[in-house]
């Protein structure tokens, strides 16, 4: 098989496991091939660089990925690295303990991110009056402002900027990972370019072994791999310890690739799925997440053996967008099944 | 048409840059609908409401300000590292200090737009009067004109096509940082909705926002414009 | 009647010249222009006559000696040295009739008080109906005429004149002389003027100073004798006249000879 | 001094606006060891060759063609719609069509800095054009300037103080918009460090960030200052 | 030597007054200079001479009649015809020796052909000294001079010159208008030439024109009858110019009385 002249990944440059693949240029190594970094800053830039083509992979929030898969974007999920487990917290002031006590105040999160979906759900799940919470898009440091102002009571986001709220008299009130409970769970995903995954396949194949080399790695070594990551983003250690410890890791089994099965959910079933889902703006990405997510729905498996979280985390990301009737034979494989 | 070719054509990914036969359809579907429960028109009051109300401030202190510092050495001395520094920082930058300061309300939103222009209008004046015509100065002065009459009578009035200029590409400047100001915690205008829209690579609302903000900001150009051949109609003329 | 309005006491004055010296354009100037006096200032062009000007108006310093009015050092421009430039100088952005009543309205004069002397000017020297007109709407002379009513209107006690009537035609000229001496004798306005006209000069000046070629010096000073009212027609016939601008032009033409470089006519 | 005084005494929160005691210990580290790898001074000179650049050429090709467009109606009238269109728009809003046409390299970082100079020059230049004395046009053309000639040795050096102010003011909002550009897929270059760093709450690093972006764009205003002594020193004279 | 080179045939200009109206300011006015010709234009102030210099010049377009050159109508402005302007109109970013030199730079003649010349012309008008000066270190005559330099050096054969020696004392005025007839004679230029000094017209001009006030006509054209080389001193003496000088003075008066609104004198 022919390889690229380099493999452009795009990356947030949060601390997640798969840099210490960029340190040790692991990836490189197993392409055969060099892999270039590209940050980028928001998820709408990502999407922006997948639609100009200039980037072959990347690693970034199931709700842009939603949004580019809705808006017909070619790029499909090829897997799930990390779930939101306590990395992203619901901070208020004192006094406020729960989702119901936040009617009538104002709440802030980052727009169009993991948290403020997982922020919407947990007020649904609450069964929270949505309408009476006040809320406000701020970036995470305005966040950090606004609250020391005082103008703002709560705010969903990650670390370092919830350890911030916290130092300043704020209280956890929830985590990602409650929602876990209700069969919901918010998570990353790896993303690749349609075009890249059909000429290269064998290197998603080699990436995303790589991918779970390097979540071995981190769980073999904790305290090393933060080290050498806390480093190498010029982050303080302590950031990167609780981001990394905040995140839950699939097993490898939950890292699959399975083409068809996605085109049809992505062209078909997934624009189908919208327009089936009643009550909501049909043309609006970000009403339509806000109602992912039905605790109790059933859904078929892409993969039978995907641990059952794995299968969660997938059915949610396409849950996102479609409902999905009925799934054909599993046509892909897995890693390590060679 | 060239846009509309390039996108039948398949030059450019529609996705990126949809067909003005989209935008169209786009617009009718905004108008009647609204972006996010917000009419069209109320996205465009807020954000030229903002705009216009930062504009006059700006323009009525920045001129005399500039002017000022133009003119009295010392107080331009003063002043003057304070504008220089500031004024080339990217206002984005600034937002969690503005917030720290003004709050996350409309105090923050008007803070950002006023400052981009404020700090060019301020540089665009006082550089404009050196350009002032020394002799016409003294005249003034030897019929009586007082420090500050001269600065009225004289020197704003013969400043004057410049500082239209500089007025001119003040709020050209502040028109741009429109979309920083409402990147703060808003909910409608016509920046927040192009933020907003590529977030979702809703293109076609970016577009339509886009073309917006081009045709708003034209058209207060053409405003000054006309201004400007009104009350400064000696542009050029030799006396 | 003596009592000197104007002094300046051994003035010099330098330019910074292109590369690194300094042109010496004032030399050890000494003179004295009374209170009610109306003294001409003549010299080769560019001897330093309207650097003069400039520092009894308060526009420049000198760099060595003194210059005073009514004995206290002049630190910059007043209302009461009115000055017509050797450039009309007149404000584009105003109609002719606001910039002749540019001064009072600065001044915060009455408009009631000033309005009337405004039209009447106007009318004088010959812009009623060029009121409204702007300063590029006119004809050179005609905004020369402009800058005059302009720096009459105030009735300043002292007026600086460089060249005012340069432009104009003989006629019109004489007109604006006739004006202007009828001004200074019902005000007693203390004159210094420009001129390169030594008829002009012997028309209007109590006492005429010549200056010498750069660096300016005053090298005569000539009472005028005849009496006022004057005729020009009359006062050509007189025959210390011929002999006053003999000597009068004598003297500039041999400056301006030595400013131009030729040899002494 | 103001500064430290409000960082000691608890007015601001240190972790906002860090007194300059702790910013100098960041400009020790980072001196150092640099940000993200990449020493200081390499952050700061990719990003002043990046704006130098872009500024070159926008000044080359937008002065000329602004006092074209001045002089002659014709070509001022094809061209105006497109330039004051494109001038107002959010430069941030832009950047994913700027990565369809441009890359994500250093083309399409040029390209959003030089834009953002280059409109607002050619708007200045333009407008500075009817400020060019008529009496002066006429004397060089009774000594047979061509057209050509008019524009480099009349229309140019009188509007010459004016299109320095607007220069500068061009020069300050394609600086400010360095951030937009270092926003494309950088990992270098002073706007990329601040806005990295902002979304680690390294806010040291990025009041670091934003001190040296103003004292570039400072020094930037202070080199055209100097320029203009050096290239327009009769501004403002009568002659 | 009677070919025309510039003809105006029933030319009449208007302006754009403040409000409504338009002002005529020139009506139905038809005059030739002949090639080789030196004509003067006097009228009073404000009566449309520049105007007339402007449309020769292509400045300006005639609402009614033709403007020719060569018999050709005009229809802008060329380095055929030199010009001198009522204001200096230098440079200001040029020092004095590169506002002399600007018309041969601009033609693209070699350097060698007139870096000779213009150093003469510097010398001639008195400038040597301030080549390097800029035109805002110079007094308002060395302005003129410069002006008049910078139009002589391209050597012209149509000179248009609006009150060229205005702000330039007895002597200098002399030399310059030597130096005048000196380039007229050896160059067989044309030139029209305006001027508020009859004795000036006198000494330089083949006829003298003078206008009547707004809307300026041609009210007469005489022929001056003294031979050349003419003195100053020696014309003074002749009884043809005593009488030619009466009755231009007279024609001009009456003129200019008409538009200053006084009685006629
Ligand atoms: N700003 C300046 N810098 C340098 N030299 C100057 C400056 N202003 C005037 N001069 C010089 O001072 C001298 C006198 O100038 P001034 O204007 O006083 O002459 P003037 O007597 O009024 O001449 P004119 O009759 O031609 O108006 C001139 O040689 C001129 O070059
Ligand atoms: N741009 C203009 N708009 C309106 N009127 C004008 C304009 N230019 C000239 N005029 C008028 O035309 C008339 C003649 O002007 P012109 O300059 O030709 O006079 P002139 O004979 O040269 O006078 P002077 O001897 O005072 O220079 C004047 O009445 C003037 O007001
Ligand atoms: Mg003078
Ligand atoms: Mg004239």
């Amino acid at each position: 098989e022919d390889v690229p002249a380099e493999v452009r990944f795009a990356y947030a440059g949060g601390p997640r496991t798969w840099i210490l693949g960029k340190i040790d240029k692991s990836f490189d190594k197993a392409f055969g091939t060099p892999v270039k970094w590209i940050p980028f800053g928001s998820g709408s830039d990502v999407l922006t660089l997948f639609a100009a083509k200039e980037i072959d992979i990347a690693r970034f929030g199931s709700s842009p990925a939603a949004a580019g898969i809705a808006r017909k974007l070619p790029i499909e999920v090829i897997g799930t690295p990390e779930i939101i487990a306590t990395s992203e917290r619901l901070i208020a002031r004192n006094g406020l303990t729960t989702f119901k006590g936040l009617e009538g105040k104002t709440v802030a999160y980052p727009p169009n991110s993991t948290a403020q979906y997982a922020f919407e759900v947990g007020t649904k799940l609450a069964k929270a009056d949505r309408s009476k919470i006040n809320v406000l898009t701020l970036k995470p440091a305005e966040i950090v402002a606004a609250w020391k102002r005082g103008d703002i009571d709560a705010a969903y986001v990650w670390g370092p900027f919830t350890q911030q709220l916290e130092a300043d008299g704020g209280k956890e009130i929830f985590a990602t990972r409650e929602l876990q409970k209700h069969g919901v769970l918010i998570f990353n995903n790896f993303v690749v370019r349609k075009e890249f995954a059909a000429k290269y396949p064998e290197l998603v194949t080699k990436f995303l072994r790589v991918a779970q080399d390097k979540v071995d790695q981190y769980k073999k070594d904790r305290e090393g791999s933060a080290q050498q990551i806390a480093q190498h983003l010029n982050i303080p250690l302590e950031t990167v310890r609780s981001t990394l410890s905040g995140l839950q890791y699939p097993s490898d089994a939950c890292l699959y690739r399975h083409r068809q099965r996605q085109e049809r959910l992505a062209h078909r079933d997934l624009v189908q799925g919208h327009r089936q889902l009643p009550g909501r703006d049909r043309r609006d990405p970000q009403a339509r997440s806000a109602g992912i997510l039905r605790p109790g729905d059933q859904y078929h498996l892409p993969a039978a053996s995907c641990s059952h979280q794995v299968r969660q985390a997938w059915l949610v990301n396409l849950n996102g967008y479609s409902r999905p009737r009925q799934v054909g034979q599993r046509q892909g494989w897995l890693p390590g099944d060679k | 048409m060239l846009w509309q070719l390039s996108g039948s054509l398949g030059w450019v990914d529609p996705l990126l840059l949809p067909p003005p036969s989209d935008l169209w359809q786009t617009v009718q579907e905004l108008a009647i609908s609204g972006y996010r429960q917000t009419p069209l028109w109320q996205h465009f009051a807020v954000s030229t409401g903002r705009a216009l109300l930062a504009f006059a401030v700006a323009i009525a202190l920045g001129v005399p300000l500039g002017l000022a510092m133009g003119l009295s050495p010392l107080f331009g001395a003063v002043l003057n590292p304070f504008v220089q520094f500031l004024r080339p920082l990217p206002k984005i930058a600034l937002i969690p200090l503005v917030i720290v300061w003004f709050g996350i309300g409309e105090g923050a939103k008007f803070f950002l737009i006023f400052i981009s222009s404020f700090l060019s209008i301020v540089v665009g004046a006082s550089a404009a009067v050196h350009g002032v015509s020394q002799g016409r100065l003294r005249a003034a002065r030897t019929l009586g004109a007082s420090r500050r009459q001269q600065f009225v009578h004289v020197v704003l009035p013969d400043a004057l096509p410049e500082v239209f200029t500089s007025v001119r590409l003040s709020i050209g400047i502040g028109w741009t940082s429109l979309i920083a100001a409402e990147m703060v915690a808003a909910n409608s205008g016509l920046g927040w909705m192009v933020i907003n829209a590529g977030s979702y690579l809703r293109t076609d609302v970016v577009l339509l926002g886009i073309v917006l903000l081009g045709l708003t900001g034209y058209a207060f150009d053409w405003l000054l414009q006309l201004l400007q051949r009104r009350f400064a109609p000696w542009t050029g003329r030799d006396a | 009647m003596s009592h000197p309005r104007i002094t300046l006491e051994h003035v010099s004055k330098q330019f910074a010249a292109p590369g690194a010296g300094r042109t010496a354009v004032l030399d050890n100037v000494s003179l004295t222009v009374n209170e009610g006096e109306f003294v001409c200032l003549l010299g080769p062009s560019g001897c330093g006559k309207s650097t003069i000007l400039n520092l009894v108006a308060g526009f420049e310093q000198p760099d060595h000696g003194r210059v005073l009015l009514d004995h206290r050092p002049i630190s910059e421009p007043g209302p009461e040295r009115g000055m017509v430039f050797q450039q009309p100088m007149l404000f584009p952005w105003l109609t002719v009739r606001d910039n002749v009543t540019f001064g009072p309205r600065m001044t915060g004069a009455d408009k009631a008080s000033y309005q009337a002397d405004a039209e009447r000017y106007l009318q004088l020297v010959g812009l009623q109906d060029f009121a409204e007109h702007y300063p590029w709407q006119l004809s050179g002379g005609m905004r020369q005429r402009a800058a005059l009513a302009r720096a009459w209107l105030p009735k300043p006690q002292t007026l600086l004149m460089d060249e005012p009537f340069g432009a104009l035609d003989a006629q019109t000229r004489l007109a604006m002389q006739e004006l202007l001496t009828d001004i200074w004798q019902r005000t007693r306005t203390t004159i210094l003027f420009v001129t390169h006209d030594v008829d002009e000069a012997l028309f209007l000046a109590d006492r005429v100073l010549v200056m010498s070629a750069r660096p300016g010096q005053i090298r005569e000073s000539l009472t005028v004798p005849f009496a006022r009212p004057r005729n020009p027609e009359e006062l050509l016939t007189d025959s210390a006249y011929g002999q006053l601008k003999r000597d009068i032009l004598h003297a500039v033409r041999e400056e301006a000879a030595k400013s131009l470089g030729l040899q002494p006519a």
